[in-house]
């Protein structure tokens, strides 16, 4: 069952009415008395509706979406696994959903316990000595550990102005960089796929205020010099970062403090399977050593007895990055999610993960070019099809990918590897829906030979055929217009 | 329990496929001293176990639903209706990601569409963002954008912005060249009396003003004069960044007619519920000229091959996946989530239900103010029009009346003892629709209680 | 995005499981000692999938069904109007989902308050004595309604032997009546749509237990000689049973009680909105006047100076129809909603009900074959088409609906009327909404006599075309058949 | 509020294109002296205001997760895992009608066909119908179908069976002329011991006997001897009908192995929560031979025009819209949303999740039996094998004992004096696989106080 739908503001209907609040039980206040005649607003069009309406307009929006619960969402660096429902139903108790930050400590004692047991849950998973769970997102976290890199140069004083960064890196990290007063060095990655050791000798020196290193990398790769390259960048005073949000991979295998890796972000979304939500609301960690703690941000929470209390008293703290203490609901679904699996779960979780990596790059490497001839780790990148065939485009196969049922795989990321297909299936597809997915893929590299044209029309199976982009960004349609009266 | 699907069969097969003997194999790569270490964590639970424990967990708060509740101070309990849940917890919206495959994602393109023409009208400005992280992190980015608009580096907020958002915004501006200046906006009578002291605001406005960043309504709950003020601005070549409460937009002209460059304000009290301060719900909107500069996603519309309509993320060359270390802020994942859910219950709400929730709010805080302001030892305080909070002088530290509200079975009002010593005795009313007449009489009777 | 999918029995795979369940925290019990061997089964060859297998298999099934919230859904007699979402809040709170039946009356007050006062409201709404909330279903609550009819008759010494129901009643009418014991005895309509008054007359003796009449009746008109007819039947001692699926048209427009009619039985998933769930759980109510409340079934809910308690004292009761009180959460489900809606919202719903039905009539009557050509109430039937197509039928409109993206109307009932077809807007659809489906109509009328094939071809647009119904009632294929080993 | 979506605008033109003036003109059919009566309910509530009170009315009642609970005795409180929730109450599910259009309904019509492939394997029989509204009426539906097919007018129970059953059963035989015998099938010894005296059944049945109607396990929890019952009972030309518990046959022997005709159940306890005990959902399965004489939906495998498979309800000649007065039954509504949840959750479980949901009932009602017996006073008195309900006697009336629990925050078994008066220190306790061991000691704690 699939429908075109128009916009909610197509829908409306002038005196059509979705709401019901309560009518006033206070003595009426004039409007007119309370609020200056320039400070009142003369009109707002917004549309007007039924509840039927708005439910039946975004259930059909919602069937117009591809999701984890329709099947394999093999987007790399995603971590695209099973979002447990569990989590939602323990996310949405009103003991959590109602509660006000500024309530009285004493009147949400299990909330300060189930944050601060989550932060112990994760420093236990990571190695490190403490973290804060406040940022919103992976890139928020990121922007947390690196200005506390920052502080510490600060501390130490000078902040330095540069940050090293491979060239295979995720956007955010430049991006991170740049907002925290850095210039990005791009080291270039070896014939291997992982930081090339000798230019990074020759990048280092006492102005470097850091590397950011994603562990593995974007190519699904573990950066088997990671020790010698943190002891490199320590050895001239520098700092390395680890983007985690390919942690899934780790689960259990190692914990990156013991790499010497500083300061490290996590990607409770997806780690820690809290819903992507179609882009956000994610929830971020940042966790840090013993050099780096003082300067998280603040609160955090602290127990004395049982008691648990939220934490300002850092003098140190780079300060706060959020309103109040980061999507609190998301981690009631990541501590939902990292007590049940326990500490067996959790390493299962990461070697299942990159046991259907692997699986995946075997069953691939005839039809598509297997850029680095390794063992991967959660998630493998090919550069396209192994036989290029004429005007065919790793776009065309992951858009043929849709008339097989799948959801695309990332395309042209890393942006190292030409026509990149970058694909992470997570622990919890099964070998049957790997299976079918391979069948897929297999076939598609055979039809790009007979019947391209198969591949460059697709997909044909979505609610919209292939769209146009240029004109999107060239002439930006990117709001409803009231009609003139 | 966990996950994975695996059944041993399933598991020695694909160890074949791929030729090694044991998954341990697999993470050679990791240095060996290091590797598959213990993992300290308490042992794992079943479904049932675990959601005994999380209930246990969430048995130990009390809840705005438990207590009448008259905390605001950034972030509110308004009315969510049950569509909302209902419609956002649907998997096809909760576990999709990013809609970076258009074709299987024009539910959420076309939910963002929606949005941003929402809060393009609600703010009366010209385009919007798909969301932010919350209200304090748009305004830092706002405020860093204009820096970089104008190339210049001070910023000006009068102090009776939300003190936790110039906190944020000085975090970000920790890498940059900017500074930021807090005006002393309103005074303290000897009487504890608040005044307004907006003139402040202007005369530090320079040649050197990146922007002035104002709040509508402001943290203590009033609306400042903007409109002359904005010509002071934009006399200097700044930017005005409003931060309007979008509820408060449902009566309110919008910033967009007094002159704002960039809008900013939360969303999350028109989409979630408080969730101890989180998921929130950033909003963004500013001027066509500033478009480019702009952070975050955007949903455009355009056609596919076929002519027929169909939703993208566009303007991408902006964001970092793009542009990387040119990118206009690194904010990747935002609040799609959320901003659906505000998108719905906008759409629920429409023009007269917007309306008929701030005057709900106005009505009952009036309510509630002329009641408190009546009792012995206590006075509201509250210098200019305000919609759902004002300040009420207490006769004692407002940590004692709190003290005293809880245990009679009320969640008082934001002690501003936390924003400024000497207004301890202040508190931060907030009323909204919520609030039962029956629930302000208890509070007020409470407070008389401790008056005696 | 639509899927076909396979059995979740060919998506199982040995060994692999959803199930969480704790680990046994007492001593084992040695299932060979408690339990004799010829008590103990082999093999069950259930399904074995994983959670996320289990999610989506369901989801993906999801998307094969049309519902209310797609989009319009004109069943007649079926009453699909929106199903509030509160209302599934409500009957979600634990304090409702997880009290059990035999709990002491102390700890279960706000459920039996809430029983007492929806059964107040009912009474309210019906202008009944008394009401029964045990009824699972509408015909649930028919029998319950016959069987006190019976022990009337029986009382007064005599349980009769004819039931009459006229030609037009729903099927669970006669069936209901068989299964008290009664023969039906059909008596016809007239050329006005209602109960012809002298083959009544003529049908009316001693041995006449009762009537069962549907108001409206499922024409949807008003049987307009209601009060008559009930003094006719009380005139020879027989009672009058009022089917009240139809409620919905009388809201607030007349108490069936006030028409003379003795008992009435409610689908509370018509009118007061509880979800059809794709045909259960339903939720009845038996409405009586003074003369069969002795013998509605047992418990009822009583209430003592505001206290409440289960009341089994009822001599003459006809016993029990269920194993506990019905459908509770189905109760909270109306109680929300009518609490919701008050007096004036119900008489609203059934004025624009009825309001909805008449406008379909009226723009849809120059196109499809009015029946009876008078005031219809909450639903209109036509006899096809008004000018006939070489060998399309009712069945082709109907299944032509769907590629115009609505849910077909009732096809073939009620059986008097030849080509039924039969539609109930309910007062929920927009006047958008309805006119779109009439210009959908008008549009398939036309298509009738022009390309009569997109008719009998239809439908193209849903997951599957027409099925095979012969075949499947010929040779039943009814269940999954483990592969034998 | 209402749902009313007219504006006065739409309301206009409709009364227009219907050509009268007032809406009130089309109701003229109705006797105009009882035409728009006033009705007396209380005003209509805003959607947080009913929140609001049902809130209330729900806090009111306690609830088997705010207490421990030993309350079985029909209703059980197993465990639903959260995907149930999530997956019945989307839409699609929850707001389709009956599937009689089936090109857009084969969602809910192959999860009915799941549901019927896996109450077959469950209990052994050949076929299954869509469901029934509870074990109640699906066993007085079999028994009176019996009835039918031997042409016969005796049922037989032993009264080891649910009283309440019997009691629909009698209700449903009102208008036919059939009888119910009660067999006393266990006596109470002097020490209140209950014995088994199951032979009592086996002699009551005659050549009028158009049924015997047992259950597995009875009411009291334990499980009578059936082999050799059903075979007497087709020697007499009867149908055994029995009554499993589906959450037994994760390891009981299905009672098609043994010889049942008709296979009847309660499926709650595998699908929803207690909910005061509705809805239920009542299983019905048979032998191929009485297909056409089963009551209730059917849906059947068949293939569209271009050859796809599909599924259709079917056999619809055996129901009331169609076969009306000769139809099997008269029901219509069903249970289908409940057999849905069913049909997710035994997916859930699987194999393997069924026995281990069965064993742990079985260790720990039978661990909480060794616990109780072992108390002065008490002693459990269960003359066969059970795995979830035992008897215990008390030393005193169950209503006392209760109470003491109560005042103990526990809520007692079920008090089987409710049954026979002479039972009244008899308690049916039920343990599942949600009482922790915590619980257990906890009750046991509290009866041993009781003791002293
Ligand atoms: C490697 C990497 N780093 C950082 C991020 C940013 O995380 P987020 O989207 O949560 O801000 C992502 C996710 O997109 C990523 O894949
Ligand atoms: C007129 C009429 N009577 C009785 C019924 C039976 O109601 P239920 O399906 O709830 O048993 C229906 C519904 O199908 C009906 O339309």
């Amino acid at each position: 069952m699939q429908f075109d739908e128009p916009l909610i503001f197509e829908r409306s209907s002038p005196g059509r009415r979705g709401y019901s609040l309560p009518e006033s039980d206070v003595p009426d206040v004039a409007l007119e008395e309370a609020v200056p005649a320039h400070w009142r607003r003369d009109d707002l069009p917004l549309p007007e509706a039924s509840e039927l309406d708005v439910v039946r307009h975004f259930t059909r929006l919602s069937q117009r979406n591809y999701s984890i619960e329709h099947g394999f969402y093999p987007l790399g660096s995603c971590t695209m696994k099973y979002n447990p429902k569990v989590n939602d139903a323990t996310a949405g108790l009103p003991g959590f959903s109602f509660i006000h930050p500024h309530q009285p400590e004493s009147t949400i004692q299990g909330a300060l316990s189930l944050i601060y047991h989550l932060s112990q849950a994760i420093m236990k998973i990571t190695g490190y000595a403490n973290c804060s769970l406040q940022p919103a997102a992976g890139a928020h976290g990121e922007l947390c550990g690196v200005l506390m890199m920052r502080a510490h140069h600060v501390k130490q004083g000078n902040p330095r102005r540069k940050m090293i960064i491979p060239d295979s890196a995720h956007g955010t990290n430049p991006a991170t960089a740049a907002m925290c007063g850095y210039d990005s060095i791009e080291v270039p990655s070896s014939a291997r796929g992982t930081v090339d050791m000798d230019a990074l000798a020759g990048l280092l020196d006492e102005d470097v205020a850091g590397l950011m290193l994603t562990v593995p990398n974007t190519l699904g790769l573990f950066e088997q010099d990671i020790v010698e390259i943190c002891r490199m960048a320590h050895d001239v005073g520098a700092l390395v970062y680890c983007d985690g949000a390919n942690m899934n991979a780790l689960l259990g295998a190692v914990q990156p403090a013991a790499l010497g890796l500083d300061v490290l972000h996590l990607n409770l979304h997806k780690t820690f399977t809290t819903p992507h939500g179609g882009g956000g609301p994610g929830a971020g960690a940042t966790c840090v050593n013993e050099t780096l703690e003082p300067y998280l941000p603040v609160p955090l929470v602290r127990e004395e007895d049982g008691a648990y209390a939220w934490d300002y008293d850092r003098p140190d703290s780079i300060g706060r990055i959020h309103s109040f203490y980061g999507n609190f609901l998301n981690q009631v679904r990541a501590y939902t999610y990292i007590r049940t699996l326990g500490g067996e779960g959790i390493e299962r979780a990461g070697e299942y993960a990159v046991l259907n990596g692997n699986y995946l790059k075997e069953r691939l490497r005839d039809a598509y070019a297997l850029r680095y001839d390794r063992t991967c780790m959660h998630e493998v990148v090919f550069a396209g099809l192994k036989e290029k065939a004429e005007g065919v485009r790793t776009l065309d196969v992951a858009k043929r990918m849709i008339d097989y049922g799948f959801h695309p795989s990332t395309v042209y990321f890393p942006l190292i590897v030409p026509e990149a297909l970058m694909i992470e299936p997570t622990e919890t597809e099964n070998k049957d829906t790997l299976d079918e997915f391979i069948d897929a893929l297999l076939a598609i590299a055979e039809e790009a030979q007979t019947t391209p044209e198969k591949l460059k029309e697709a997909p044909v199976s979505a609610p919209v055929r292939r769209l146009d982009e240029t004109t999107a960004a060239r002439r930006p349609n990117l709001r409803w217009e009231p009609p003139s009266p | 329990m966990d996950y994975v699907p695996h059944s041993s069969a399933d598991r020695e097969a694909m160890l074949r496929a791929i030729g090694v003997a044991r998954a341990a194999d697999l993470f050679h790569d990791i240095p060996a001293d290091v590797r598959h270490p213990q993992l300290d964590l308490p042992p794992g639970l079943s479904e049932p176990e675990v959601i005994r424990h999380l209930n246990e967990l969430a048995q130990q708060n009390q809840n705005v639903q438990s207590l009448p509740s008259f905390l605001g101070a950034g972030c509110y309990n308004h009315f969510i209706p049950s569509i909302v849940n209902a419609l956002i917890l649907r998997g096809e919206f909760l576990t999709s990601y990013t809609p970076y495959q258009p074709e299987l994602s024009q539910g959420t393109l076309q939910a963002m569409y929606e949005f941003q023409s929402m809060v393009c009208l609600l703010t009366g400005m010209d385009v919007a963002n798909a969301s932010m992280y919350d209200e304090a992190t748009a305004t830092a980015e706002a405020a860093l954008t204009a820096c970089s608009v104008t190339k210049r580096a001070k910023i000006v907020a009068p102090d009776t912005f939300n003190p936790t958002t110039l906190d944020v915004l000085e975090t970000y501006a920790e890498g940059r060249e900017v500074t930021l200046e807090r005006v002393p906006a309103f005074t303290i009578a000897d009487d504890g009396a608040l005044r307004d002291n907006w003139d402040a605001v202007a005369a530090a406005i320079d040649g050197e003003t990146a922007c002035v960043v104002v709040q509508v309504p402001n943290f203590f709950g009033w609306v400042h004069e903007c409109q002359e003020l904005a010509e002071t601005v934009h006399a200097h070549g700044a930017l005005l960044v409003v931060s309007a409460d979008p509820v408060s937009l449902g009566i309110l002209t919008p910033p967009g007619e007094y002159g704002a460059d960039v809008v900013t304000g939360e969303g999350h009290g028109l989409a979630l519920p408080p969730g101890l301060g989180g998921p929130r719900l950033g909003l963004y909107a500013t001027r066509k000229k500033y478009l480019r500069q702009m952070p975050g996603r955007v949903s455009g519309m355009t056609k596919d091959i076929e002519g027929k309509r169909g939703f993208v993320m566009t303007l991408q060359a902006r964001e970092q996946h793009i542009r990387r270390e040119k990118a206009t802020s690194n904010i990747c994942t935002n609040e799609a989530l959320a901003a659906l859910a505000f998108t719905i219950n906008v759409s629920w709400l429409g023009p007269a239900g917007m309306r008929k929730k701030a005057e709900l709010c106005l009505a009952k805080s009036h309510y509630a103010a002329a009641q408190i302001d009546a009792l012995p030892g206590f006075a509201v305080s509250t210098p200019g029009p305000y919609i759902k909070e004002f300040v009420a002088r207490c006769p004692a530290p407002v940590d004692a009346v709190n003290a005293h509200l809880l245990e009679h079975g009320v969640l008082g009002g934001y002690d501003l003892g936390n924003v400024r010593p000497e207004l301890d005795r202040h508190m931060l009313v907030c009323v909204t629709e919520l609030n039962t007449r029956e629930d302000i009489d208890r509070l007020v009777a409470a407070l008389r209680e401790f008056a005696n």
